[in-house]
């Protein structure tokens, strides 16, 4: 690529741990900057120029508000990267979605609550095309770093399909169901390493689900393991409020 | 003198989270002086209802990446609290190791890439790759090591991994914190040092500026508090932590989606700032020598001095992870089950200074271990009045500047208390009726 | 065969011995339940007694991530990977592990001789052990019985209060050569009984197999089947990998690796234009069953799957591949009987 | 006999090196199909039989399998055909001449030729399927004492999308070439035959004794065409098809292209019709 991609950085609804963990990259930040020109970064600087290549947005949408800056981004951007588990799949924010808004607000903010408008939580993909997806909450900084790489080399990056219990067995981690836990890990897109399990956790299903899930089997496998049908579906849920509703339909 | 002043910054750079500043005056009369916090709700509480007790801490730690660490922990003592959960010595040293980490980190991060750039007038970091490159070399090294901390012991810096109710799901090795203590010691050390000698250069960029408040930060008797001890407040002494609500007094106002708090005063501070007013006599020699050569003084209520207490404290961190491998090694790691099997059901408080300052869980479970009621009172809640009282007194002070002057100045001062918007709204406070 | 005796105080002075002579890998603990092959540090740490390890010896000749070549963008050149003979002892193996290097091996050679495996494969002197089968072994149903020595150098037999020591090669004697074996003439004991079998033997398993191409088993465990790969990704004998380039956060060079992929997956035979040639779950698995027992035994006469039992071990669906040998032979068998 | 007396005994090779080999000529055929020229290294001749693939890579990029379009009597260099569609053949279309590949091969069973000498050769080609016909198109043209008549089916969705246009010119030209074209869903300008490939399989004039017939198109064509070829009554043993599975390595060693026990890098992609027919899960 002749000139430097521009890169521009944005969030919406999310903890901001997505976009903290690309400040983290420490020891790779100088030569990232060497390769692209980051023109927007509200977390990080002050400047706002309207012009881009690849825009990284974290977070879900979550108000009127987000859906008409996500457009607007969208028309900017050459490449729109999903960044997290917030806006590929919704992520945790989901989860307010099974219950009527109306009455959560109500909770929250009891006769204040038409202060601040708010929609179901979404992911960017419900509302724009979404071109290349980083998964995980937070975002999977080694998957982050081959997106990274394949735009600048202008190619597709490769998104990763099977399970994270592929990756266990790669490294030969002991299984976290032999403990006597319970784990997500053989519906959940693979991709992170099986970070969690390689630190003696259950996967929580935060990348996502694979391509065309066993829900049936899985919910079979859950209950063997101690839960319940309805704690089963709320573990499922999780990350995935968003994905396994639309499945459902 | 201006008269007529309206200033209004739309989304708020170099700070965690979506806020505006809006300023208006009218014939010399302050209409409006606040900070509006317009990130969008995340109603947390639809999330963690009818919730294992084993999901309350992966849940919360979402409220936001940046503090995650000590949402985390706050909530695994809340939880362990309610739970009769018994924690090993060895826990209690991996966990105060984590929150020294996640507060280096942090400090690091808000002092030299959200702070700096005001103090050397630019608009980010990033100018600074080539104008300074042996500051941020140094800054990314420090962070680096921080993050290690992080990841070593957690398994991940943001949203760690290894920490569950009752202990952690795996350890560290020796030889990996040999190797941290080594980086500690060889890497850290000298980098805060020459921190300091930066930071010197740049005193004259911290504006001046009083305003005498209530400081609120945890207290104990026998160290600088992060994880235990008491609620301390400079005006009225020590509570325990179970007087936390009557401490916060949370409140509604429309310009805000995050609620605000107030105390014996209008406001009050928490964070770095509050916790040196309160703990000063506890820090270690090398921070005492940092805040000496920073000029920052007991009883100081200058806002602005908060970024010079986070590297204060940055050093104390940093002395005493290194006493504190040192006594794991000395211990010798032992892999522990964590404690699981609830002892009781019923309601537990956790309060941790977390970077930004204490934070508050509360959890009670019913007998199937599952959350019926939720409470969590964040710092950047706590210091939102605070911060509006601040720029209320601030305004009329500096009214012969131009209006740029006077936008970076409120700028400043917003960023200085290092604000994470994103937990401000987390919105928590309900109590579930099944 | 002359037998001898390693009591077992004496094991980790053995293990000694021979580090000492070359590296040694062997079963050590790995988790809170599990043993794993590592490089031994501590003679002390082995493991001689453990039913089954997750990853067998395929991992050493053929890595889970394994390189190809290393690139330089800048001038399009490569070079190949450094590839080196293991040169180890591998010790406290089991027969059915044993037996699926030679299918390995045969993989390896036939068609286009592959240089990344084979010259991993040299140098390796192979101590086995004994096992005790446990409730997924059935290795017995395939040939491969607990006492095999078919393939070791030196073969440990769990006896009474030690192991009963075979020297079978010239490596072998090589290997433990001055280290003190004192004669016995304990008789070797009964191997273990299993808990598993396929009840037919192989010679008549093709034709089974050949005929329950339609079998309901295959929709019935695609209903439990989550499609996750473990039973490919643990299997001794599978050798299936995919192709990955990486490339360095410099932009200007990297390396294509090899890594292990599984027939259980569903991206496996995936092309461009999202064709899937097996796309549904049954064909999946019933792909990975023939494969097993049909496809490649026909070929060479012998079984590819060895009866280790990890697939089944590890599969959290718990699918049995015993389970669903057996019901294609009592449905063949039913068929028969009402054909007659 | 023990498994380990079965283990051939032959020299290791290092199979997944390419050779870096020199584009020398890019020529867009289509919107999404471009033909290459590629030049090994020192002028060596691949030495391909027609219906061979190569494995082609760039660096960083990734590597796939790809026909050989042009017919072994072409020295020197030799051509490909490549539609874009994914990430490699993305990167492909970006190359100009001069730009370097990497080559390896050719593998695989081609067209059994001698199997077709002296009789009367039909090809039928789906879409990018003409790409690996056309090596077998052109050898018999090259050869063209050595065979009977040649008989070409092409089909193609669109006639935007039709492959190798000008060659086909001189097919339709060639009076030893009964040439047929037809496209599902022509534009306005088109004038040839509309409809799928099947329609033109009724109409041919077939010496069936004499026939040999070679297929290669996409998955869903080989089911309609065979029914089609049936029903002229071409026996099986007259047919060959070339199937498109996917592979990684070329060699028989990385497993995807089985179809059941046969890996298609190793006896196809190729394959006699008769053989075919043990395979469950090949048509
Ligand atoms: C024997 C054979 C001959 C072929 N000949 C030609 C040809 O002459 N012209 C042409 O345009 N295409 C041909 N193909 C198809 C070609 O291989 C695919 O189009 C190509 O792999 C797509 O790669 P990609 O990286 O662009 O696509 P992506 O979809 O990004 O593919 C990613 C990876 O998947 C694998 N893959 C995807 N599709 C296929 C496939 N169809 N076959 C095998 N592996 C695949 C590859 O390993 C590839 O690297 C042939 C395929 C085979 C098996
Ligand atoms: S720990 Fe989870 S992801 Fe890993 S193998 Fe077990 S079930 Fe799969
Ligand atoms: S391990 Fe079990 S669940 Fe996973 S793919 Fe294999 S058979 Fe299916
Ligand atoms: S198929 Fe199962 S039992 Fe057989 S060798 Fe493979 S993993 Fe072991």
């Amino acid at each position: 690529m002749a000139a430097k991609p521009r890169v521009a950085i944005f969030d919406f609804t999310g903890c901001e741990g997505c976009e903290l963990n690309q400040l983290n990259f420490e020891n790779q930040l100088l030569d990232m900057l060497e390769h692209v020109d980051i023109v927007e970064w509200r977390e990080a600087m002050d400047d706002r120029p309207g012009e881009y290549d690849i825009a990284f947005v974290e977070g879900s949408l979550s108000t009127p508000d987000c859906i008409k800056r996500i457009n607007e981004i969208r028309r900017r951007a050459k490449v729109l990267v999903a960044v997290g588990a917030c806006a590929v799949q919704g992520g945790i924010n989901g989860m307010k979605n099974t219950q009527p808004i109306e009455e959560v607000r109500e909770e929250v903010y009891g006769k204040d609550k038409y202060l601040f408008p708010t929609l179901p939580a979404l992911p960017l993909s419900a509302v724009v095309k979404v071109d290349v997806n980083v998964r995980g909450c937070p975002m999977t900084q080694m998957e982050f770093l081959k997106v990274f790489t394949a735009l600048v080399m202008g190619k597709k990056p490769v998104e990763p399909t099977s399970a994270v219990c592929v990756e266990c067995k790669l490294k030969e981690n002991e299984c976290v169901y032999e403990k006597g836990m319970i784990c997500l890990g053989p519906v959940t897109r693979g991709g992170c390493d099986a970070h969690c399990p390689s630190f003696g956790q259950y996967c929580t299903g935060c990348r996502g689900m694979v391509p065309e899930p066993n829900l049936k089997a899985m919910e079979e496998i859950l209950v063997k393991h101690g839960l319940s049908v309805n704690e089963a579906w709320k573990r499922l849920h999780l990350y995935n409020t968003h994905e396994l509703e639309g499945l459902k339909s | 003198m201006t008269m007529n002043l309206d200033i209004n910054v739309e989304h708020l750079t170099r700070v965690e989270g979506h806020g505006n500043i809006v300023v208006n005056m009218r014939d010399g009369k302050l209409e409006k002086a606040q900070l509006e916090i317009v990130e969008a709700p995340r109603y947390f509480e639809a999330m963690l209802k009818g919730r294992s007790f084993h999901e309350a801490a992966i849940i919360t730690s979402r409220i936001c990446g940046i503090c995650s660490l000590g949402h985390q922990i706050t909530s695994l003592k809340a939880t362990e609290q309610a739970l009769g959960l018994e924690v090993s010595e060895q826990t209690v040293l991996l966990r105060k190791l984590l929150i020294h980490g996640a507060t280096i980190q942090s400090n690091v991060l808000h002092a030299y890439f959200l702070a700096a750039p005001d103090f050397l007038k630019v608009g980010s970091v990033f100018p600074l790759v080539s104008s300074h490159p042996d500051v941020v070399v140094r800054a990314l090294r420090m962070k680096r090591l921080a993050n290690d901390i992080g990841e070593v012991v957690g398994g991940r810096a943001v949203h760690p991994i290894t920490p569950v109710p009752g202990g952690f799901t795996h350890i560290p090795s020796a030889d990996e914190l040999k190797e941290l203590k080594r980086r500690l010691v060889e890497d850290m050390t000298p980098d805060l040092l020459a921190t300091v000698e930066t930071l010197k250069t740049l005193a004259g960029e911290i504006p001046q500026f009083e305003r005498e408040t209530e400081y609120i930060s945890l207290r104990c008797d026998d160290e600088y508090a992060f994880y235990d001890g008491d609620i301390c407040s400079s005006d009225t002494g020590r509570v325990s932590d179970a007087m936390y609500r009557e401490m916060t007094n949370e409140f509604v106002v429309s310009h805000s989606t995050s609620k605000h708090c107030r105390h014996n005063r209008s406001s009050y501070f928490v964070g770095a700032l509050a916790r040196w007013n309160n703990n000063h006599d506890k820090l270690c020699d090398l921070a005492l020598q940092a805040a000496e050569a920073l000029g920052l003084k007991p009883g100081c209520t200058n806002p602005y001095m908060n970024t010079i207490a986070q590297v204060v404290e940055a050093a104390h961190c940093t002395v005493d992870s290194i006493r504190i491998i040192d006594e794991l090694l000395e211990r010798g790691l032992q892999n522990e089950d964590p404690d699981q099997e609830p002892k009781r059901f019923g309601t537990g408080v956790g309060a941790t200074e977390v970077p930004r300052g204490i934070l508050y869980h509360e959890y009670t479970y019913d007998r199937q271990g599952r959350i019926i009621k939720a409470n969590c009172i964040i710092p950047t809640g706590q210091n939102l009045e605070n911060i509006d009282d601040d720029m209320k007194k601030l305004v009329p002070e500096i009214l012969d500047k131009s209006k740029d002057e006077i936008t970076s100045y409120l700028e400043m001062l917003v960023r200085a208390y290092d604000p994470c918007i994103s937990c401000s709204v987390h919105m928590l406070d309900v109590d579930f009726l099944e | 065969m002359e037998l001898k005796f390693l009591a077992s105080d004496r094991v980790e002075a053995f293990v000694s011995y021979i580090m000492q002579k070359k590296t040694v890998y062997a079963p050590q603990r790995a988790g809170k339940h599990s043993v794993a092959l590592k490089k031994v540090a501590d003679p002390g740490a082995v493991v001689l007694d453990y039913a089954r390890t997750m990853q067998s010896v395929k991992k050493f000749f053929l890595p889970p991530r394994d390189e190809l070549l290393q690139f330089n963008l800048a001038d399009q050149s490569f070079a190949p990977a450094e590839v080196k003979p293991l040169d180890a002892v591998l010790l406290g193996i089991h027969s059915y592990d044993r037996a699926a290097i030679d299918r390995l091996d045969y993989n390896f050679s036939q068609g286009h001789a592959e240089r990344n495996y084979l010259t991993r494969r040299e140098g390796v002197v192979w101590v086995g052990v004994s096992f005790e089968p446990d409730e997924f072994h059935f290795s017995g149903s395939v040939g491969i019985r607990p006492h095999d020595t078919e393939g070791f150098d030196v073969f440990l037999t769990r006896a009474r209060d030690g192991y009963l020591v075979e020297v079978l090669t010239n490596a072998g004697r090589e290997l433990t050569a001055g280290f003190d074996l004192p004669a016995t003439d304990q008789a070797k004991p009964q191997p273990g009984h299993f808990h598993q079998h396929i009840f037919l033997p192989q010679a008549k398993l093709n034709e089974v197999m050949g005929a329950s191409y339609n079998n309901p088993v295959w929709e019935e465990t695609a209903e439990k089947c989550v499609g996750c790969g473990s039973c490919n990704i643990v299997c001794p004998t599978c050798y299936c990998f995919n192709v990955e380039e990486n490339v360095d956060i410099k932009v200007s060079g990297g390396t294509r690796e090899r890594i292990w992929d599984g027939c259980m997956l569903r991206e496996f035979t995936e092309v461009a234009g999202g064709e899937v040639f097996r796309g549904g779950l049954a064909e999946r698995q019933r792909h990975r069953v023939m494969r097993k027992f049909k496809y490649l035994s026909d070929k060479t006469g012998h079984p590819w799957c060895v009866g280790c039992g990890r697939c089944t071990a590890y599969c959290t669906a718990g699918i049995s591949i015993v389970s669903i040998v057996n019901r294609c032979i009592s449905d063949y068998e039913k068929h028969a009987a009402t054909a007659v | 006999m023990k498994l380990n007396e079965l283990v051939p005994q032959q020299d290791p090779v290092d199979l997944y090196l390419p050779v870096m080999s020199e584009i020398r000529d890019v020529r867009p055929l289509t919107d999404l199909e471009t033909l290459y020229t590629v030049a090994l290294p020192d002028g060596r001749d691949l030495g391909h039989q027609p219906g061979q693939f190569v494995e082609v890579s760039l660096f960083g990029v990734g590597e796939a399998p790809f026909s050989i379009s042009s017919s072994p009597t072409r020295k020197g260099v030799f051509e490909l055909g490549i539609r874009k569609v994914g990430l490699l053949t993305e990167k492909l279309a970006e190359l100009k001449p001069g730009d370097k590949v990497g080559i390896r091969g050719p593998f695989g069973h081609g067209i059994p030729v001698e199997k077709f000498r002296g009789k009367d050769v039909l090809i039928v080609a789906g879409g990018i399927g003409l790409v690996p016909m056309r090596s077998m198109i052109n050898y018999v043209l090259d050869r063209r004492d050595e065979f009977g008549r040649l008989i070409i089916c092409y089909g193609s969705r669109s006639d935007k999308e039709l492959l190798f246009t000008d060659e086909m010119e001189s097919w339709r030209r060639d009076p030893g070439v009964d040439f047929h074209v037809t496209v599902d869903r022509g534009s306005p300008e088109w004038e040839g035959n509309t409809g799928v490939i099947t329609t033109l399989i009724p109409g041919l004039e077939l010496d069936l004794g004499k026939t040999v017939c070679c297929v290669c198109g996409p998955p869903v064509m080989y089911r309609f065409v065979l029914l089609a070829l049936k029903s002229r009554g071409l026996p099986d043993k007259s047919i060959y098809m070339s199937l498109e599975r996917r592979m990684k390595c070329g060699v028989g060693k990385c497993g995807h292209c089985q179809i059941n026990h046969s890996y298609v890098c190793q006896d196809g992609p190729v394959y006699h019709y008769p053989d075919l027919k043990s395979l469950e899960e090949a048509l």
